[in-house]
Parts: structure tokens; C-alpha cells; sequence
């Protein structure tokens, strides 16, 4: 993985990359990217490392938290010195996720993962579409648009790819709350109907 | 036997001798016996097409290791009548946006020219309900009637599907009536007529005591029998030229908008097209209702006649189980650059068949006048896709 | 799909998803690790047995669990008796897409049956097994199980050689199929494509060989790969891998070792895997079936991404189709082998 | 290159080969006519949960003490639970409402999975249609409690291991209260014990 990060590197050193690392026994550290460099990190890997085969785009969604952290200040009240333990809450801001996993064909090498973060989750939510380098992105980052409701610049079809066009929430996201009612579908029918107008006599 | 032989013109005739006893007029009387005839003649067909609509889904169920439909009735015969309850009850749709009198009029006419054929088959010895000497040029000019009954239905219903299976339709129909129509000529060039009853009568006989005389049994008769074959397989819609319903792609084709009783009336006209198209067959290569070996001349003509119609129509079943469709262009390709060449070779085979003696010798010249032709043309057919396997790469 | 047509001719196609949505990632975010189990059964209904495993695979490789000898046998056998048997129907869903009343699809069934019969016997259902767990197989294999595999297996070259005599000669059949939508390999890996697809364009990946993942490696197999990647590549591939299959079948029934099924270190109720994320794929029978998990230490998935093998391979079906008759459209998505329940999930 | 025509007579060779066999060979043709010919199920088939209960009494016999990890651990959540209560309000150990909804159930077997108590099973019954969308596909207590030796009737052999694991856990239950009481004995004895023997005796 380090290897890789320092052929990003040595070939863009203005990028923005870095190392996320896998606490989990399996260690698939994954690869930071910025938004603006992504598209030239993709296109090294692809041509310059071989890493051809695009597997897997999912979305992830990190809605805002409170983290609570311990703090400790030195206070001096009336001369005494004293240790004085504060608990701050701290609000982490919730940002939008892409994770790529890349794989080599020829070299049999992967999974490297990329992953790139949105500035927030709601007006700053473009990241720029991998599908011009791989084509298999397509219907996934579509999927992450209908679900996710991550605006991918330069898709060339983005559209809802598994909800109805009508269809204005985003699913996937923890802080979507499910109708009551499951069934309801707003259909056209009746507007449709109505546009037509009574039944036509054929003479 | 001779009895059961005359059995169904005695009858007729003893009816009618009773009525006129009874002193019905002479002129009403050849009405009613025409009208005898042609009741009967539909009766048959429908009771075959009842038959063949349960036997037909029976061997298809039996080719693909099921049972079939055995529920209704003893072995499931009964099945039809459940068909004819299920399709009347049913309700009548017409699209809002449908050509309504055309939608409705295309059943109508699709199943006219279905039952008009059927006058002119041989169906016995003197068993012909109209004697025509041109009997096969009526046959082919009526059947084309069908062509326009599709094309009113796809047009009608106002569907893309409809439309696209009424398009396939009369290309298919077109392209495939020439070479039925000309392996249809050659059994005609050789018997010397266009009147199914000559034609038939020129079957009969037997070589060497036991081989019948059939156009079937000479090299050109058997491939225009094929070919005859093929045309009537693409005539009458059956697999594996049922492009016009092609139901994977167009779900119904030109009968999409159709239901109910409207839907029915299509069902059986194709089928009662196909038993007359089979009977014409028959007629044609498989010497009508001739026995196919001496000492079996005893049994009734007529039976002969619809048993060997039920033994094309049991090979249709059977090729309807085994392909897949064609597709459209393959379809066109196959008609112009193989059947039709085919056809004429046959038609020359059958020339040199006649004019070489009709002996054994003239049995191999034809052979080989229509075996150049076919394998020239099979592998220039099929080199267009390799027919030997392919090679494939293999990693440990 | 809308499909715009030119007289016959396939000008534009766009496939239109999402009748079968029901969010399974959704699910199985709000249940715990194990109810998802059950759930992956439903995505590709043909073959549930390799879901499970693709489920069970990535949770493992998340939390580092070890699966016992034996386990891993059954796995393979479960998978490549499911791969036989999505190969087999594939055979007859290909035909019935070509029109040929369903003979060909009825010959399949008659003996996808018996190996349904086989999971039954096992798993207790026919098709919605929900059979293996973390760090194993849920239950041993029934006495007397392992003989009518056997006997099955044996048996399966002579069906194999039917359904060829019937198929692979027919001059429509090779009509219809070869030279249909061929694909190189750069773009069938561009495009994402996985599985028999993928080596039908001649690209030599079968993640069997590549990952090593249960214990693959032991067995002696080959991966056929075909030369112009059309439809009738497409089909044939199946027709060899299945062989193949059968081939690693008669190994594992004959070696398949005793032992316990399920390693009694992993806890199935209430698993909390450490947190972390992982991705782990298996080679199902149409294509890469990839699971990609986040835990963050609790009872419940954080994220759970199917990488669902036929949505990804119907990216490149607009290409493929274009120029078509509309026939081949039907020919060409059969030959991609896809299950809505799993393109829509 | 093959004769013309050979590869399609090959196909009508095998589909009439499989027309006559099919008259012949019993294997060919799998059908089974069901309302007259059953199947006969594998011991491992599952259908929808059951409660078992050991003895005649329904009640009296119920395993489940109502601890509703299976309410939990069911995917579709069609599991409806309701502890019982004595008149003074105190929980018992068995359910009042014990509800399973087999229309959402999806017969998946991990309520038997986590069962602790070896009181739900999985049935084979799998006629159960009815007329009623809702009301008769809820199975209440009544329904669904079925006795020990219908158990053993559908799956002999995971009965036979199930009341053998009872039995061992009685049986060690059973030890170890033996055991208990004995030490309570032990204990009684050595206090009589030394009530009996003044303390000086130690002297």
C-alpha cells in the first residue's frame, strides 16, 4: 500500500492522498483521495499500475456525531494550582463517502481501495465521476446517486437508477426514516387518464 | 371394409334419398347436400382441432418429460372444452386507441380462407367436396387471404408489438409462399394437373409389389416435400418460424390486444390453417389417401388420409420442440438464398426425373441433380458461422 | 428497458431497473450480522448457496475467523453443485429467450431438481438454504448424502452430453449465436464484467485461481476461456465450466475429511465483530459476488454493500446491443445470465 | 466442416429420444401428481416454527418461558411476544400471546437457531393456504404448540438429540443441585458437628 502511495506521489506531488488505515484482522488500508485529484490518481493507477478492473463503488454515509472527549486544563484558582477534568462535546460534521475497490487482472494484485469524501451532506455533496476511467462505475455511482444523493461531475448519465424519478429522499442515509406506508407509490395513472379524456367514439 | 369405405357419401346419400321420399324438392335437396358436406367437413376439422390443441400440448409435455394436461376429463381430454369455456367467458378488450372495426373484423378474415381451402382436399376415394381442376391454384390464392387477417390484426390494435409482428409477418409470408409454391408445382408438373384429385391418383400403384408410388419415395419429391414442408412450417406461423408472435420478444406479436372469443377465433384459424396446409401435404408427396402398402388398401381411404394429415401434424409438434426461432434476417436469407434455389433444383430434378424414364436410373440422376445443389448451397449457407466447435483455451 | 428501434434494428437501449427494489442493504443495516444471512439467500434466487458463502467469507476475513477443514469441503461442494445447476438452467433460459418451447428448459429443470432435492436434504430448503454461518456450516451433512451426490455427479457428463447432441450442432442455434455482440477483453474488464462473461472474452481471471479462497487451491482444475467473446463463447464457456465443475466435485467427495462444521470459537447470536471493514468476494456462478462490510464494533452491520455481479455485467449491455436485431437483444441478456433479485436487490 | 443438417437431425435424435423415454424410463418424468402422490420430505425440511411441549398438557408443558430472543433475533420480525403474568403482576416464565406471523415469516430456522430453551421447532406442514390474507396467517399459542411426539414424528433424529441434550441438562442440573443439597448437608452436618464437639475438644 505504501508502494502505491509513493508512486501517487513521486508521479503527482501536489495530490492530496493519504493513508486510511483497517484496524479489522484482514488490514485492506484503503487510499484517501481529494476530490480534485481524483480523477488523475484514478487514471495512474488504471494505466500507469495496471489496476484496470474497478469492482466495487459503494457509497457510505458518516451522518454528524458528538464526540465526547476528556480534556485536561491546569487552573490556577486563588494561587492553588488544580487539575480539573472537562468533558467537551465536540460535534464531528458528517460527510458522504465513495469507496472504489480496485483490482490488477494482469497482475492479480488488489483490492486497493480509494475512497473519496464529500464536504458535507447537503450543499457540498459533488465528487468527480470515475466513470470516464472505469466504465463499470457507471450504474453504481448511479445507484450512490439515487441512494446516497453523491453528485458525480462528468457521469454521463446520472440518473435515479433504482427509485422512480419522482422520487425526492435519499434511502440509504441513517437518518432516512421509512414511510408507514410501504405500499403508496404515487403513479401517474390518473393524471395520464385525465390528459386523455373520455374514450373516443369511432364512427 | 368396401361398406366403411363408402360409409360417409352412403350415408350422405341415404339421407338425402329418405328426404326426397319425403318429397323435398330437387333443387333443396342439392342445397342440403352441400350443406351436408361442408358441416361435415368443418365438423371434422373442428373436432381435429380440438384433438390436436390437448394432444398437441400432450406431446410437447411428453418430448419435455411431463405430463401434460391430464386433469380434465380421462387423460385430460377434455381439456378443450375448459379452452372454449375459459376464452368465451372472458371479456372482450379492445384497445381505446385500437382501429376498432379492423381490430374486430381480422378474426373474421383470418378464418374464412382457413375454412375455404378446405372444399378442394381429397379427403377419400371420390371423396372431394369440390372437384376443381385447378384446385391448387385455388388453394394457394385463397390461403394468401391469411396474410392480409395478420396484418389487419397488427395493424388494428394500434401496438408497437402488433405492428412489428405484422411486419415480420408479411415478410415471412411472401418470402416463404414462392418456394411452397413452386415444390407444390413440381409434384404438379409430374403428375400433369393442377387438380389435387389427378394428382393424388397419379401416387397410386405399387413398385415391386410393395414400394407405393409417393413423390416422396423419388429424390425430388422428397426434397420438395421438404421444402413444401418448410414453407408450410413458415405458412402457418409454427415454430421455428413463429416470428410473428415470436412471444420472448414481441409478447404476442400481431395477437397482443387480442382476448376472449376474438383471440380464440385466430387460435383456431391458424390451426385449421395448418391441418389444411398438412392436408395439401399430404395430397401433394404422401399420395393423398393412398394405402402405403398393398394389403392395406383395405382399410378405408379416408382413413388413410387423416391419419398420415395427424402424422405431419405430430412431426410439426415435434419440430416446434426441438428449435429455437430463427431470426428475422436469417429467416429472409434462408428463403431467398436457400429455399428458392432449392426449389428450382428440385423443379429440374424433377424434369430430369421424367424425361430419363422414371426407372432406378432415373432415380439417381435426380439424386444427383438435387444432392450438387443442396450441399453447394447447405455449406455456402453455413460457412457463414462455423459449424465444427470451436477451440477453447484452457489454464490450470 | 426502452429500446428504440430502427425498423429492426437496436438504435438505443436503456435498461430501466428497480421493480424488484426492496433495499437489502437497508435490511441488513438495521439487523443484526446474522439475520442477513437468510436475506442473501433472496438476492440471487438460483444460487443462495454462494451468497451465503460470499456473506460468510467477508465476515470472516472481517474478523479474522478460521473455518474448520470440514466446513470448508461442504462449501465447495455446496457451491460447485450450485454452480452446476445455474450453469444448467442458464442453458435453458438461453433457449427459451431463443423461442424453443422450453424443451431444452425443461431437460435443465428435470435435473436441477435433483440437485435441489440434494439441498433440500441438507439445508432443509430448496432454495432459500440459509446453510452456512460465520466460521462454518450450520448443521453436519445427513447420513447417506454424500452417496447420491456421488451418484449425481456420476451421472452428470451423460446429461451434459444430451444437452450438447440437442444444442450446441443445431445449425440455428449457431446461427443465432455466433457472431452476436463479440467483446474484446479490454473492454469487458473496463466495463467490469466478472465471471464466465469475462473469460468468455478471453481474459484468464477466475477468482478461484486468484484469491485461493476456501481451499480452492487443493483442487486440480482448469479454467476454459474462449477466443471471440460472442454469445456462443458465452454459452459454451458455461457448457466447460460446468465439466469442470464436475471434475472438483468428484475430488471433494472423495477427500472430504472429518471434523467439526463450524468453528465453536465464532458466536453466531449476538456477533459483534471487531471494528473495521473488509471486502470479500467469491466467484459465484455469474460472475464476482462481493460483499463489502464496515463494522464499527456493534451487533449490527454498518455497512452492507452487495457488489451484485448482474447489475454490474448488464453496464456494458447497451454497447453490446446496439446495431442488433431486436431477437438478439433477448439472445445477448440471456447470454449475461442475470436475476433481477439481484440487479435490483 | 459438418454435412448440412446433421446438427439439427442430431437435436430431433434426442427430443424423440426423450418423447418415447419418457413412456419407458420412470426417471425421465419427475413430476410428481400432487394431491395424490406426496413427496416424501427429507428429514431436514422446514416449513414455519412451532412450539413444542413435552407431555399432554399443551399449557402445562410449554419449554418457551417467554425470554424473547427469538422476537429479537427474527429477520422479518414476525415473532409477537407477550410475557404472561400471575394476578399480582409478577412475571411468569411463560407467554400469554406467543404470535407468528407465517406470511412475513420466511421460514429462515434462526429462532431455533438461538432458542436457549429447545422449545421452537421448525414444522414440514406446508398446506396452509387459506382463503383470509390476514387473520388465519397469524398462528397464536393455540396453533402453534405442538407436542414432543409430533416432533419426533417429522424429525426423529434432531428430536432424539434435542431431548437428549434435555436430559443431560436435567441430569447435570439435577447434579448439581444433588450436589448442592449435599454440600448444604456437608455443611449442616459439620455445624452439628461442631455443636456436638465443643470447641475445647480442638484444645
Amino acid at each position: 500500500m505504501t508502494e502505491i502511495l509513493e508512486a501517487i506521489q513521486s508521479a503527482f506531488p501536489s495530490a492530496d492522498v493519504g493513508i486510511l488505515t483497517n484496524p479489522s484482522p484482514c488490514a485492506q488500508h484503503s487510499l484517501l483521495v481529494a476530490g480534485k485529484d481524483a480523477l488523475d490518481v484514478a487514471k495512474f493507477l488504471r494505466d500507469g499500475l495496471g489496476y484496470d478492473f474497478c469492482s466495487n463503488v459503494s457509497g457510505v454515509d458518516w451522518p454528524p456525531k458528538k464526540v465526547r472527549e476528556v480534556v485536561v486544563r491546569k487552573e490556577t484558582v486563588d494561587g492553588v494550582e488544580s487539575e480539573v477534568k472537562e468533558t467537551i462535546e465536540r460535534e464531528v460534521p458528517g460527510y458522504l463517502e465513495v469507496v472504489y475497490h480496485l483490482f490488477s487482472i494482469a497482475k492479480r494484485l488488489g483490492p486497493v481501495i480509494l475512497r473519496l469524501r464529500t464536504g458535507n451532506r447537503s450543499d457540498e455533496v459533488s465528487l468527480p465521476s470515475l466513470t470516464p476511467v472505469w466504465k463499470s462505475a457507471d450504474f453504481q455511482e448511479r445507484e450512490i446517486y439515487d441512494l446516497y444523493g453523491i453528485h458525480f461531475e462528468g457521469h454521463p448519465d446520472l440518473r435515479r437508477l433504482l427509485m422512480w424519478e419522482e422520487f425526492t429522499d435519499y434511502p440509504m442515509r441513517k437518518d432516512y426514516v421509512a414511510p408507514d406506508d410501504y405500499e403508496y407509490e404515487p403513479t401517474p395513472h390518473d393524471e395520464i387518464l385525465a390528459k386523455v379524456g373520455p374514450p373516443k367514439e369511432v364512427a | 371394409m368396401e361398406l366403411l369405405e363408402r360409409a360417409p357419401v352412403e350415408l350422405k346419400n341415404a339421407f338425402l334419398r329418405v328426404l326426397g321420399s319425403l318429397g323435398v324438392p330437387e333443387g333443396m335437396l342439392a342445397i342440403l347436400s352441400a350443406v351436408l358436406i361442408i358441416g361435415t367437413v368443418i365438423g371434422v376439422f373442428l373436432g381435429l382441432f380440438a384433438l390436436m390443441s390437448v394432444m398437441e400440448r400432450k406431446i410437447l409435455a411428453r418430448v419435455q418429460n411431463r405430463y401434460g394436461p391430464n386433469r380434465a376429463g380421462p387423460f385430460g381430454l377434455f381439456q378443450p372444452v375448459a379452452d372454449g369455456i375459459k376464452m368465451l367467458t372472458k371479456e372482450d378488450l379492445v384497445p381505446r386507441a385500437a382501429d376498432k372495426v379492423v381490430h374486430f373484423l381480422a378474426p373474421v378474415v383470418m378464418m374464412v380462407p382457413a375454412l375455404l381451402v378446405l372444399a378442394i382436399l381429397p379427403y377419400g376415394r371420390d371423396m372431394v367436396p369440390v372437384e376443381l381442376e385447378s384446385g391448387i391454384l385455388f388453394f394457394f390464392a385463397v390461403g394468401a387471404g391469411t396474410e392480409v387477417a395478420i396484418f389487419m390484426a397488427g395493424w388494428a390494435s394500434n401496438n408497437k408489438y402488433s405492428v412489428l409482428g405484422a411486419m415480420r409477418a408479411i415478410a415471412q409470408m411472401i418470402s416463404y409462399e414462392i418456394p411452397l409454391v413452386i415444390s407444390a408445382v413440381t409434384a404438379a408438373m409430374i403428375a400433369g394437373s393442377l387438380s389435387p384429385s389427378v394428382i393424388v391418383a397419379a401416387q397410386g400403384g405399387f413398385a415391386a409389389g410393395f414400394l407405393p408410388h409417393w413423390f416422396v419415395t423419388t429424390p425430388w419429391g422428397f426434397t420438395a416435400a421438404l421444402l413444401f414442408y418448410i414453407g408450410a412450417l413458415a405458412e402457418s406461423n409454427r415454430s421455428p418460424f413463429d416470428l410473428p408472435e415470436g412471444e420472448s420478444e414481441l409478447v404476442a406479436g400481431h395477437l397482443t390486444e387480442y382476448s376472449g372469443f376474438k383471440y380464440a377465433t385466430f387460435f383456431m384459424a391458424e390451426y385449421i390453417g395448418m391441418f389444411a396446409i398438412c392436408g395439401m401435404f399430404v395430397t401433394l408427396f404422401l399420395g393423398g389417401w393412398q394405402a402405403p402398402l398393398p394389403f392395406l388398401t383395405v382399410v378405408p381411404s379416408w382413413i388413410w388420409f387423416f391419419g398420415k394429415v395427424c402424422f405431419v401434424a405430430f412431426t410439426m409438434v415435434w419440430v416446434r420442440a426441438t428449435l429455437p426461432r430463427l431470426r428475422v434476417d436469417h429467416l429472409l436469407a434462408f428463403a431467398w438464398k436457400f429455399l428458392l434455389p432449392m426449389s428450382f433444383a428440385a423443379f429440374l430434378s424433377a424434369a430430369c426425373w421424367h424425361y430419363a424414364g422414371r426407372g432406378p436410373a432415373a432415380w439417381f440422376l435426380s439424386l444427383v441433380v438435387v444432392g450438387i445443389p443442396y450441399l453447394v448451397l447447405g455449406l455456402s449457407f453455413t460457412s457463414r458461422f462455423s459449424v465444427s466447435r470451436r477451440t477453447y483455451l484452457f489454464s490450470e | 428497458m426502452n429500446v428504440t428501434l430502427d425498423g429492426e434494428t437496436v438504435v438505443k437501449l436503456q435498461p430501466v431497473f428497480g421493480y424488484l427494489h426492496r433495499n437489502h442493504e437497508k435490511i441488513a443495516e438495521g439487523n443484526s450480522w446474522l439475520a442477513a444471512v437468510p436475506y442473501t439467500d433472496r438476492l440471487d434466487y438460483i444460487c443462495p448457496l454462494t451468497n451465503n458463502w460470499a456473506y460468510t467469507l467477508a465476515v470472516e476475513t472481517l474478523a479474522g475467523l478460521e473455518v474448520p477443514e470440514r466446513a470448508e469441503y461442504i462449501r465447495i461442494i455446496t457451491a460447485e453443485l450450485t454452480r452446476l445447476q445455474n450453469h444448467v438452467a442458464f442453458m435453458g433460459f438461453i433457449l427459451a429467450d431463443m423461442g424453443a418451447w422450453g424443451s431444452a428448459l425443461m431437460y435443465a429443470f428435470r435435473e436441477r431438481e435433483k440437485i435441489l432435492d440434494l439441498f433440500e436434504a441438507l439445508t432443509g430448503a430448496r432454495m432459500m438454504c440459509n446453510y452456512m454461518r460465520f466460521g462454518g456450516c450450520r448443521c453436519d451433512l445427513p447420513s447417506g448424502w454424500l452417496e447420491s451426490a456421488g451418484q449425481l455427479v456420476e451421472g452428470f457428463p451423460a446429461f451434459l452430453d444430451e444437452m450438447e447432441a440437442l444444442l450446441t450442432g443445431n445449425e440455428i442455434l449457431l446461427a443465432r449465436l455466433q457472431g452476436v455482440a463479440p467483446l474484446t477483453p479490454e473492454r469487458a474488464i473496463n466495463g467490469g464484467l466478472s465471471g464466465p462473461i469475462l473469460r468468455a472474452a478471453g481474459v484468464d481471471y477466475d477468482i478461484r485461481k486468484v484469491d485461493n479462497y476456501g481451499l480452492y487451491s487443493r483442487f486440480k482444475f482448469r479454467v476454459p476461456r474462449g477466443r471471440v467473446g460472442d454469445c456462443y463463447d458465452r454459452f459454451m464457456i458455461r457448457v466447460l465450466e460446468a465439466r469442470e465443475s464436475v471434475e472438483i466435485l468428484k475430488q471433494a467427495l472423495v477427500g472430504i475429511p472429518d471434523g467439526p462444521v463450524v468453528n465453536p470459537k465464532a458466536k453466531q447470536r449476538g456477533f459483534r465483530p471487531p471494528a473495521g471493514e473488509a471486502y470479500g468476494r467469491i466467484e459465484g456462478p455469474k460472475g464476482e459476488l462481493g460483499f463489502y462490510l464496515i463494522s464499527d464494533g456493534s451487533d449490527r452491520p454498518y455497512r452492507f454493500r452487495v457488489r451484485p455481479p448482474s447489475l454490474i455485467n448488464l453496464t456494458l449491455l447497451e454497447e453490446l446491443c446496439l446495431g442488433t436485431k431486436i431477437a438478439d437483444v433477448m439472445v445477448i441478456l440471456g447470454s449475461i445470465d442475470i436475476v433481477l433479485g439481484e440487479v435490483d436487490r | 466442416m459438418n454435412f448440412p443438417g446433421i446438427g439439427l437431425l442430431k437435436g430431433f435424435v434426442v427430443t424423440a429420444r426423450n418423447f418415447l423415454g419418457s413412456y419407458v424410463e420412470k426417471d425421465r418424468l419427475t413430476t410428481r401428481q400432487y394431491p395424490e402422490e406426496r413427496p416424501k420430505l427429507p428429514e431436514n425440511s422446514r416449513s414455519f416454527p412451532f412450539l413444542v411441549f413435552d407431555g399432554e398438557d399443551p399449557e402445562a408443558g410449554m419449554r418457551c418461558v417467554a425470554c424473547k430472543i427469538c422476537e429479537k433475533e427474527c429477520p422479518p420480525q414476525c415473532i409477537y411476544i407477550i410475557q404472561d403474568r400471575d394476578a399480582a403482576g409478577k412475571p411468569l416464565k411463560r407467554p400469554r400471546i406467543f404470535d407468528i406471523d407465517i406470511s412475513v415469516c420466511m421460514s429462515c430456522q434462526i429462532c431455533v437457531e438461538v432458542c436457549p430453551f429447545e422449545s421452537i421447532r421448525m414444522d414440514t406442514d406446508y398446506e396452509l393456504s387459506s382463503f383470509d390474507r390476514f387473520g388465519s396467517l397469524v398462528l397464536d399459542k393455540s396453533k402453534l404448540l405442538k407436542s414432543n411426539a409430533y416432533y419426533h414424528g417429522i424429525h426423529p433424529t434432531e428430536a432424539s438429540e434435542t431431548d437428549a441434550r434435555i436430559e443431560a441438562d436435567r441430569k447435570k442440573k439435577e447434579a448439581a443441585a444433588a450436589a448442592k443439597a449435599e454440600a448444604a448437608r456437608k455443611a449442616t452436618a459439620e455445624k452439628a458437628a461442631k455443636a456436638a464437639h465443643p470447641p475445647e475438644e480442638t484444645k
